[in-house]
């Protein structure tokens, strides 16, 4: 189990202030929704929590046991699903978590039922996800996120591209998840707004 | 003394250290035999340069280094300026050298190793500014730049040991002949000037070094300011 | 929360490269094509009997590492631009330990080069009439030449691709680093070449590796730098 | 509903080629750098004492030629790659006529040669004391062969990018296209230097104006299948 | 003005079925909604519809004035925006803009005032694309697509990853051109589906 604490995080990128100083945690079994309107610096927010940016201010730490993490062992403990975030078109769906699970040493994971939770036919398991439609990335996308049982889970935006039945399955999955995972949810969409147990709005 | 006088008082020196190993080199030093008429007084220039320009190399790497560890925007401004002097210098050094070379070995370049040596080691410095250039975010070029000149650092020692020894047996006349002739005829007065004015042009690299970092630094401030 | 090994990692890296380039062949096309091209144009042009006698063990090595140099940089930067181009470099940030990427994605440009070596080496051999008296020592200097030629390559790729992905860049940023390991491949080249000897390589054998050896422990110390800022 | 003349989008397209490389702010400013270092690669390996004087005319055309091949490709082979993996090439491919992306890259990869060819032939010559006796009839055949090169290349670059699966044959395609082009620049470049009769690069430009003719009218018409399908 | 005719398009990938006979078309002054889960071929059938893909069966007609045009024809008068269609990220806003009108032949055009009807405000119209959040490069490229008064436009999921202003923007957008252009949206969103005076559901 672990507890991300941020305090005073903020960010600017050359003279544009993007984030002026949030403060809070995720805590396990709790979901926390990022909300504020396009460019308020939801996604920003969330890579700094995942240690991909740097703040220009404040810090970020990961408690397992009040025991402070290095940042080397932060990425072992996060799931995340961005939509800035590609997966290898040349490769398939199965192949894909595959490698995900090799590079994170999961060893028997059944992916074909991860997959058809999402909501993934078997049909198309085993094509490349380069002739996938865009509701079916965004599921295989979700699957990366949480093949390897993450304890912290960072969604952005995670029912982009989904139809009412992905929707349905995103909350699932989440309420699922939240027993066993500190998740962040950051989002547009004012149904995934109703999953939080808190929330933090970035406008203005 | 207060900090300004001393530092001006530094530079008043300086100043006069250059100009008394500059005459000493043209018109003190005695002629070196084995060298056509002048020439050999273009050593007095030409070996000081080479040499803070390795300097200056050297001083890109452990600011570099420090920037690695410390994420400091200062180091990364030391390591730039350094490299841009050592940058400086090298081209001085090629400049002189070709002249001489014009005139003792006839021909302006000779792809002599010591000649391909530093031509590469003026590609490698390019190459770090032209890299600088093409990062637009200032941390990534930061850290991009400090890498490679690191990593470009570990290869110059095979530069200057393997290439030579490879190259030698190619045209070893010309080589040899010319640094045999040199290293033997060092007189005692020959090598004080040189030592004379590889602590002047010394001098001068630290002097223009701090000068551009105290800019910088004073540039970080007021930019900082105007943020805030 | 498991734990991968090292290893496990870096082959899950290098399985995914391959398995990718078999799919669309980009690197080994563009390699492909510029080294087989040239490569004839040259035999084409100069023939085995082409060159003067005394010259030929220099000039047939040093011509057939510039076609190799060439032909590699052409290609070896794509493992790391393309996950950028393509918006996958986050995925593996997050996923793999940045030493796994540095050698899943080395030691895949060191299989192409490798493949590109002895789709080329036998082929100038024979087309140039390039003799060489110790086909052992020749083998040693080209996997040797090769390891360390992807060490310096990939390294430079990962740095350009967080800069641009400049072709040009890459060149520019790369061959001047590359230029003292040439030095010591033709040198070891030419030494198989005149000699039925293996220990005639020996000298330019070590350097080489010497060379590779620095490179890749500054490679490694470095990468984590440059992958993850 | 308005329509753009096909010189207007040609343009266009140049443009933006142009400025996405200003933008990686490396390939224009940086080309003399790139000419440079890809010259010093060379002639420090074969430096103007490395060859017998008979062996200078052949080798140091063919020499030349490697270099510009390799320029040509390490700044072409992205081009199109870039913008199947970044996902560019839909909206490219629903604004501008097909021609008009052939035209505009093509002339984009033109100056980008012609830029490379002013820098690195001349210093080429007097670093590698390659004696020219027609400068006359090189600067032709480096005309010449600079066009034939760029429609070429380009063409092959767009092939690659769109080589996997079905089109994998195309690759090899290219390889009759490229062969013989080297072949007639290298021996028409080899004329220039060895004769000051500007007559005697004739026959060698004929062969490469006619293949980068031929070549342009097969891209012209193929052209629109390989990047539309 | 432009219609586009449709008859019993059907599109299959290898041995999948993805379309399976739809006829019908798009009229200027209208709005087309195309319905259907993920995978169902929304974004195939707007593909086909555009000309970017051959359908397998079954053929598509663009009339102007009852004069059939050829497909080099259809290029010119379509505007399109999907998810699988990016834009450059080395270029701003501005310049992306630029270049698509440049490449239509659109002469004077208030790039800057498009951009914010679509409200993307002026201090981001000179920061290149790369550097944008999700939600304002799908602005910029809804721009790109109507930039040119195109009188077939082709919407594919047209809100993805835009906020609650973007919706009402885009919204606004579809109804200022629907008067002049025939158009289609394929969505999964309830709101878009209201937007339609015709729909065509793609599931089963
Ligand atoms: C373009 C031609 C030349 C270049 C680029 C060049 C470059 C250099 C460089 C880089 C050094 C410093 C090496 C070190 O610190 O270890 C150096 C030292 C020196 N050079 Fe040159 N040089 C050139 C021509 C010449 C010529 C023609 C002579 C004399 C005939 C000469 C005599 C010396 C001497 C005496 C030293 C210092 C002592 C030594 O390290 O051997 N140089 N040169
Ligand atoms: N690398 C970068 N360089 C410069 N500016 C950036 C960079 N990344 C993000 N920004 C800016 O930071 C702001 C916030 O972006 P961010 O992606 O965090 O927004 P967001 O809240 O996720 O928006 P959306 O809902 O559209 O996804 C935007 O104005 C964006 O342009
Ligand atoms: N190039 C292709 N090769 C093979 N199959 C493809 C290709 N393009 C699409 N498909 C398949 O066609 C089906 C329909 O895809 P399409 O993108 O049209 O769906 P969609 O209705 O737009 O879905 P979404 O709502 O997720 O965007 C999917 O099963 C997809 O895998
Ligand atoms: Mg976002
Ligand atoms: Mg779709």
């Amino acid at each position: 189990m672990v507890t991300v604490r941020f305090r005073d995080v903020a960010k600017r990128f050359g003279g544009q202030r993007v984030l002026a100083g949030v403060s809070g945690e995720l805590r396990p079994g709790r979901v926390l929704v990022v909300a504020g309107p396009n460019g308020s610096g939801k996604s920003t927010f969330l890579n700094i929590l995942a240690g991909l940016l740097r703040p220009s201010r404040g810090d970020v730490q990961y408690l397992e046991d009040d025991r402070v993490l290095d940042q080397e062992d932060w990425y072992p403990t996060l799931g995340v699903a961005a939509p800035d975030m590609a997966l290898y078109e040349e490769l398939t769906a199965f192949e894909n978590l595959q490698l995900f699970a090799r590079l994170r040493g999961v060893h028997a994971h059944d992916h074909a039922a991860l997959l058809e939770e999402l909501g993934l036919a078997a049909a198309h398991h085993h094509k490349p996800l380069g002739a996938f439609s865009s509701g079916m990335k965004q599921r295989v996308k979700l699957a990366q996120a949480v093949l390897h049982r993450p304890s912290v889970l960072l969604l952005d935006e995670p029912s982009a591209n989904l139809d009412e039945d992905g929707h349905r399955r995103v909350a699932g999955l989440v309420t699922r998840l939240r027993s066993e995972a500190a998740i962040a949810v950051a989002t547009n969409d004012p149904r995934e707004m109703a999953w939080g147990d808190a929330s933090i709005d970035l406008a203005g | 003394m207060t900090e300004r006088t001393w530092q001006k008082s530094l530079k008043w020196l300086l100043g006069f250290w250059l100009a008394g190993v500059t005459a000493a080199a043209l018109l003190w030093a005695p002629a070196a035999a084995g060298f056509q008429g002048h020439s050999f007084r273009i050593v007095f220039f030409h070996v000081p340069q080479a040499w803070v320009a390795v300097l200056a190399f050297c001083v890109n790497l452990v600011a570099s280094l420090r920037y690695l560890r410390g994420r400091k925007p200062l180091d990364d401004v030391r390591a730039t300026t350094a490299a841009r002097l050592g940058l400086l210098f090298a081209v001085l050094a090629t400049i002189t050298g070709s002249i001489f070379a014009k005139i003792e070995w006839g021909m302006f370049w000779n792809w002599d190793p010591r000649e391909t040596s530093i031509v590469i080691l003026l590609l490698i410095y390019a190459a770090y500014f032209a890299l600088r250039q093409a990062v637009a975010d200032e941390e990534r070029r930061a850290a991009l730049a400090a890498a490679y000149a690191i990593f470009a650092f570990v290869t110059m020692p095979f530069l200057i040991f393997v290439v030579p020894r490879v190259y030698a047996s190619l045209h070893p006349n010309l080589v040899e002949a010319a640094r045999g002739a040199v290293r033997f005829k060092m007189d005692p007065a020959m090598r004080m000037v040189l030592l004379g004015a590889l602590a002047g042009f010394s001098g001068l690299f630290a002097w223009l070094y701090t000068l551009e970092v105290r800019v910088a630094r004073v540039m970080a401030a007021r930019r900082a300011k105007e943020e805030a | 929360m498991h734990r991968s090994t090292l290893l496990a990692e870096s082959l899950a890296v290098l399985g995914k490269e391959v398995a990718s380039e078999l799919r669309r062949r980009v690197a080994l096309n563009a390699i492909g094509l510029f080294a087989v091209t040239t490569l004839v144009a040259v035999a084409y042009q100069i023939g085995p009997y082409g060159l003067a006698e005394q010259d030929r063990p220099f000039l047939l090595s040093a011509l057939l590492w510039i076609i190799l140099f060439f032909a590699a940089t052409a290609g070896l930067s794509r493992v790391f631009v393309k996950e950028e181009d393509a918006h996958t470099a986050k995925a593996l940030r997050l996923a793999a330990r940045p030493l796994a990427v540095l050698y899943g994605k080395l030691l895949f440009n060191l299989l192409l080069l490798l493949a590109l070596e002895a789709i080329i080496v036998p082929l100038y051999c024979a087309l140039m009439g390039f003799a060489v008296k110790s086909v052992g020592g020749l083998v040693l200097v080209m996997v040797a030449g090769g390891a360390a030629f992807a060490v310096t390559s990939t390294f430079v790729a990962a740095i350009i691709a967080r800069a641009s992905g400049s072709n040009a860049l890459f060149a520019i940023l790369a061959l001047p680093l590359l230029l003292p390991l040439l030095v010591a491949v033709i040198a070891g080249t030419r030494a198989a070449a005149g000699s039925p000897e293996l220990l005639a390589v020996f000298p330019a054998l070590r350097a080489v590796v010497s060379l590779g050896g620095v490179t890749m422990v500054t490679a490694i110390l470095l990468f984590p730098v440059v992958w993850r800022d």
